[in-house]
């Protein structure tokens, strides 16, 4: 029995969901516990003893039990709108991530423009988020936000572009094929523009993603928690999610591009998991810049983006592109 | 500068018997050379540094004013003093210590002292609202009430 | 663009780290190289500073952009090292509180309490009333019982919510009656659970363990001679046998008395330096005030510190 | 900069594309409740009224109403952070006006623990300071939890020495309440070595850290001429290039028996002042083995025990006691009249002075360095507030 198409990319989608959902809320634990080594704590602890196995599930049902304020002077619709103009572009992102060979929702031929552009669709939730919730912080942040995603989209998409000059493919699954063979995943190629293109993949993603030390839209030393300082109980979970799930996309991007996605000695069916694992690393390299830096300031940032790293990136960019045409087509 | 050459200093410009103990001298004038002493302190002995201000209540011979302000490079202390008598205005020295401010805003909380010319005289520490000056001697304290 | 992140190198080493310079004893003087040359900060990062005055501020902003970049990779390193070697090195320093407990020093100041003779099984409390005079915030109301003899307490109450564990009530208690307990364990939701009474307090002693401090050992402490020291505080036993039966002992039977000396050492007590004894009790005691201090030190505060 | 402030707060929604932008009292970089409105012009702060008082308890007031007994074991809520070193400053004063000799190992001990004390309150001022330019989620709190962790340590000695942790009545009139327990001096050269090991860990992440100076240089200058015109004091004004100890300046208590170094330095801004306190930990280290080597034997109180509530009496006169706290100069100013308690006591905190400094020169700084320059003059609110 074969189910028609649309019904089979929305089992598809079906398990997608809720399988990034699971892996958001789990991989939040997995941070927690990592910082919390790094700190010299334990983390969780109690909640599924001994080592706080349920505690991503009791933090769901608790925001989900939270009383939902919303401010008296709020914009009602924008501020109510926001969190799923938030997560909607976040979640939606992993529709063209391939996790094996023909495992996937959407593998589409231009994949990897589908991801950058969505991606990037995260800041309309965002403003909407720090417009419509009346409060000076929130919109302080709305206005870094704006800033800061615009000035490091730019290097995002140009350090992602870097594989797909490599591969001469923008379908994802054609980038993974394109890093078969030993030292055949891009970080190992290309002379070393590899590595450099994926450092400058990471510190674009720590920023576009928010993360310290470039966090500036939440910077809650300054603006309490920024664009969402008035969500509370299931829309603060939805942003909460939003959040992960978009860093954790970006892992899998990384992973995807630089890291030879599926790829790994064992069978076949061994490739998931390594591509899980791989993009579980991306995300530790993340969480671990986090938590050792202090965060810099708003205009630090945009000076870093603007004088460095696109700059750097279109460097990048050209040098790969260099090199594919100095090599005639050839492997570099 | 020593403190006996300050002491004779101010000796010949304020007629006031100065007391010098240690390095430190203190010094009372009258109200009316309040600001007068504090630009003498500044200009003449450098005593740049301004400690701290604040007031005694001695009941019925009224409020007194003390500062105290320090050379740090000769180590000079000076203490000046004025007594405000049945008044409670006092000039300010906000013009020539920008570190007066705050005190003589919390002089003012406590004891309800006016200092004429002070940029910005508001209560700091108790709220804008609040009756009276508890530093007062005749300040009336509410008793402590425990919780039974 | 060699000042693309001009406030991102590293300032000179600053002076203070060098040796300094070492005189005769406590008159070192950091002897400080000339000012700063002066340098305005390039690059981004300096807010304008206004109503400040300007102060030169050196910072070596020219080693590049290699060099910058070189810098910046290397305090990255060295600072994900750190929080690497904390992640695979160190062992968690959180103690899981309600499962496991640390160890409380011997004079933890907890929870206060009643206790009993443990020989006579009658009360220690005289109902002097001493702590309720010394209590700071004025958190113990007790009332005397005055019999034959000795004098009992009749009430006595502390508040815990406004109690700030300062110890003096046990300090100044005469008999011993009044401790700490090596807990803190008295969370509760309603707040008139905390307002003990004397027999709340009397269980309460009975159900911890005792801190080391009572009145008789702090005061034997901080009695001006003192022959052993530095050991056998914890245990309050050696030295402090001795010394400490004599008073208490004094002051057991007659309890009166010991209430009587007090309030009239409250009366009389002169501002003289220390060669008074101003104390109640025994004459052991006015004998051990009366001698001079073991050590004279010079005091010095103030202005006559010079 | 105040009356300004205060006129776009009158003008309410402030003209010229003004935001007035309440921060605190609850804010959570206020480092207790302290609450600054700041104009703002895009990320820019031009005027800035500090509003203080949410902590206010009236010390000075208690100080009339408490004897020289009573009060010492209060003085350590003035600053909680640092609590050793303002019953230091009560007690100091009284032994100025009553002149009660204090014994040498008294003496050393008040030492030992003011110098542990500014250990204590530094760990909490890098904490909390990283804390605020690094956020709660970020590297910052790693950094909290480091210092912390080391604070605890100290904190435990304290434990072991007067049964808190906190609010330790350590001092009475005449000397300490408390001798050393057995087994302590080792138990502090432990810590103290392990404390000094894990200085250079900080000084790796946060030397060396390329955002950690971009967001600490420059910002924040005090002149020297602004620091003694206001008054501040302790690591602020040698940051900005003064030369200012008392432990050097007026030695009390034995001070003028150790061998240290007085950091300063000239620049004035963030970076400075976080210098001099790095420098002042090991300085502070240095001290306490000194003391701890050349600790006298002794008794700890030229004066008996406290047996009762008025037992200290001082002489009609007036005294100023000042010490150099983990903020700066903590004073104390009595008037006795000669009664067990005090007619007037005036309470000179050293963060209410520090804090002073901020209307002068917030403005001009981004929204950003609002918080590093707060956390940098390291203002504890119960001392502010008194």
């Amino acid at each position: 029995m074969t189910l028609p198409p649309l019904a089979q990319a929305a089992i598809a989608a079906f398990i997608v969901l809720n399988a990034v959902i699971l892996m958001v809320a789990y991989v939040t634990l997995l941070e927690r516990k990592f910082a919390a080594r790094m700190q010299s704590r334990i983390g969780p602890y109690y909640v599924g003893w001994p080592h706080g196995w349920l505690q991503p599930i009791a933090d769901a049902l608790k925001l989900m039990l939270k009383e939902d304020v919303v401010p008296a002077a709020a914009d009602r619709w924008v501020y109510n709108l926001a969190p799923i103009a938030f997560l909607v572009p976040c979640v939606l992102i992993f529709a063209t991530i391939p996790f094996a060979p023909g495992l996937g929702v959407a593998d589409l031929n231009i994949g990897i423009l589908f991801f950058l552009a969505v991606s990037a669709l995260e800041i309309v939730g965002l403003f909407m988020g720090g417009w419509g919730s009346n409060n000076k912080y929130a919109l302080i942040s709305a206005m870094r936000a704006v800033n800061q995603i615009i000035s490091y989209d730019l290097p995002f998409i140009f350090t992602a572009l870097v594989p797909v000059v490599l591969a001469g493919s923008m379908q994802l699954s054609e980038i993974v094929s394109a890093q078969t063979g030993l030292f055949g995943w891009f970080v190992f190629r290309a002379w070393g523009l590899g590595v450099l293109a994926l450092l400058a993949y990471l510190v674009a993603t720590i920023a576009a993603e928010n993360r310290v030390p470039f966090d500036i839209l939440e910077a809650e030393s300054e603006l309490v928690a920024g664009f969402r300082v008035e969500y509370s109980g299931m829309k603060f979970a939805l942003i909460q999610l939003g959040e992960y799930a978009h860093i954790l996309g970006t892992s899998f991007l990384g992973a995807l591009l630089f890291l030879g996605g599926w790829l790994g000695p064992g069978p076949a069916w061994l490739g998931p998991i390594w591509f899980l694992l791989k993009a579980i690393f991306v995300f530790l390299l993340i969480t671990w810049v986090r938590w050792s830096f202090v965060r810099i300031r708003v205009d630090q940032i945009l000076a870093i983006s603007w004088k460095l790293l696109l700059p750097l990136s279109i460097v990048l960019l050209m040098a790969a592109a260099f090199a594919v045409a100095w090599s005639g087509g050839a492997r570099v | 500068m020593t403190s006996s050459e300050a002491a004779t200093l101010i000796r010949e410009r304020f007629r006031a018997e100065p007391v010098v103990d240690g390095r430190a001298v203190t010094v009372a004038v009258g109200r009316d050379r309040w600001q007068e002493l504090g630009a003498f302190a500044r200009e003449r002995l450098g005593c740049l540094y301004f400690n701290w201000l604040s007031a005694i209540d001695w009941k019925e011979q009224g409020l007194e004013v003390v500062g105290r302000v320090e050379n740090l490079g000769t180590r000079l202390v000076l203490i000046m003093r004025t007594k405000l008598g049945a008044e409670t205005h006092c000039p300010t020295l906000v013009g020539v210590w920008k570190g007066a401010d705050w005190m003589e805003r919390e002089c003012f909380d406590m004891f309800g002292i006016t200092f004429d010319g002070h940029p910005d005289l508001r209560r700091i520490l108790l709220a804008q609202d609040w009756v009276g000056h508890p530093l007062r001697k005749d300040w009336v304290d509410t008793g402590y009430t425990p919780y039974r | 663009m060699s000042d693309f992140m001009g406030g991102l190198s590293k300032p000179p080493e600053p002076p203070t780290r060098s040796e300094p310079s070492r005189g005769v004893r406590g008159r070192t003087r950091e002897t400080r190289d000339g000012p700063r040359g002066p340098e305005s900060v390039t690059g981004f990062g300096t807010g304008t500073q206004r109503g400040g005055g300007s102060v030169a501020v050196l910072r070596d902003g020219a080693k590049g952009f290699w060099g910058e970049t070189l810098q910046l990779a290397r305090a990255v390193g060295r600072t994900m090292g750190v929080t690497f070697k904390n992640l695979v090195a160190r062992k968690p320093v959180t103690v899981m509180y309600p499962d496991v407990r640390r160890q409380y020093p011997d004079r933890f100041r907890g929870v206060l309490a009643l206790t009993y003779d443990k020989e006579t099984g009658e009360e220690n409390c005289i109902g002097c009333r001493l702590c309720e005079y010394i209590c700071p915030p004025q958190v113990i109301k007790v009332e005397m019982l005055k019999a034959k003899e000795r004098n009992w307490a009749k009430h006595f109450t502390l508040e815990l919510y406004s109690c700030e564990f300062c110890e003096l009530c046990v300090q100044v208690c005469p008999t011993d009656a009044i401790v700490m307990l090596k807990t803190f364990e008295l969370a509760t939701s309603d707040r008139r659970e905390l307002l003990l009474d004397k027999d709340r307090l009397h269980a309460l002693g009975l159900e911890h363990e005792h801190s080391w401090a009572t009145g008789t050992r702090l005061r034997d402490m901080q009695a001006p001679p003192k022959a052993a020291r530095g050991e056998g505080h914890r245990d309050g036993a050696t030295r402090g046998e001795a010394a400490v039966t004599a008073p208490a002992a004094a002051a057991k039977p007659a309890g009166t008395a010991a209430l009587a000396g007090a309030g009239s050492a409250e009366e009389s007590a002169t501002p003289a330096p220390a060669a008074k004894a101003d104390g109640p009790s025994t004459a052991e005691a006015v004998k051990t005030a009366a001698a001079p201090p073991a050590a004279p030190g010079e005091v010095k505060t103030k202005e006559t510190a010079e | 900069m105040d009356t300004e402030a205060r006129k776009v707060v009158e003008m309410g929604w402030g003209g010229n594309e003004r935001l007035v932008m309440n921060m605190g009292p609850q804010h959570p970089s206020a480092h207790g409740v302290f609450r600054a409105i700041l104009t703002l012009e895009g990320e820019t702060v031009v005027a800035v009224d500090a509003v203080i008082g949410y902590l206010h308890r009236c010390h000075e007031k208690l100080g009339e109403t408490l004897t020289y007994v009573q009060y010492p074991t209060i003085a350590s809520k003035t600053d909680y952070v640092a609590a050793m070193t303002s019953e230091l400053a009560y007690v100091l004063a009284v032994e100025h006006l009553g002149k009660f000799e204090v014994p040498k190992r008294a003496q050393y001990l008040r030492v030992i623990a003011a110098e542990l004390q500014r250990i204590a309150s530094h760990c909490l001022w890098l904490g909390t300071w990283c804390l605020d330019i690094g956020g709660a989620l970020g590297g910052g709190a790693t950094i909290f939890l480091y210092a912390i962790r080391e604070r605890e340590d100290v904190l435990d000695l304290f434990e072991a020495l007067t049964g808190a942790r906190l609010l330790y009545g350590f001092h009475q009139v005449g000397g300490t309440r408390y001798d050393v327990p057995a087994g302590w001096d080792k138990q502090v050269r432990e810590t103290i070595d392990r404390i000094e090991r894990r200085l250079d860990e900080y000084e790796a992440m946060l030397e060396d850290n390329a955002f950690f100076l971009v967001r600490t240089q420059g910002v924040g200058v005090i002149s020297p001429e602004l620091a003694q015109e206001v008054g501040i004091s302790g690591p602020l004004i040698r940051g900005s290039g003064i030369d200012f100890d008392l432990r050097r300046w007026a030695p009390y208590s034995s001070y003028e028996d150790f061998d240290f170094r007085v950091p300063v330095e000239t620049a004035g801004d963030c970076y400075a002042r976080y210098r001099v306190r790095m420098v002042e930990f090991r300085e502070s280290i240095t001290i306490v083995r000194q003391a701890l080597d050349g600790l006298p034997e002794g008794p700890i109180s030229s004066r008996p025990g406290v047996k009762s509530v008025g037992q200290v009496r001082v002489p009609k006169g007036e005294g100023y006691a000042r010490v150099e706290g983990a903020r700066g100069e903590v004073g104390c100013c009595i008037v006795a009249d000669g009664s067990p308690k005090p007619y007037r006591m005036k309470w000179r905190g050293a963060s209410f002075s520090n804090l002073a400094i901020l209307p002068h020169i917030l403005p001009g700084c981004k929204i950003a360095d609002v918080v590093a320059i707060m956390g940098s003059i390291d203002p504890v609110f119960g001392e502010v507030d008194r």
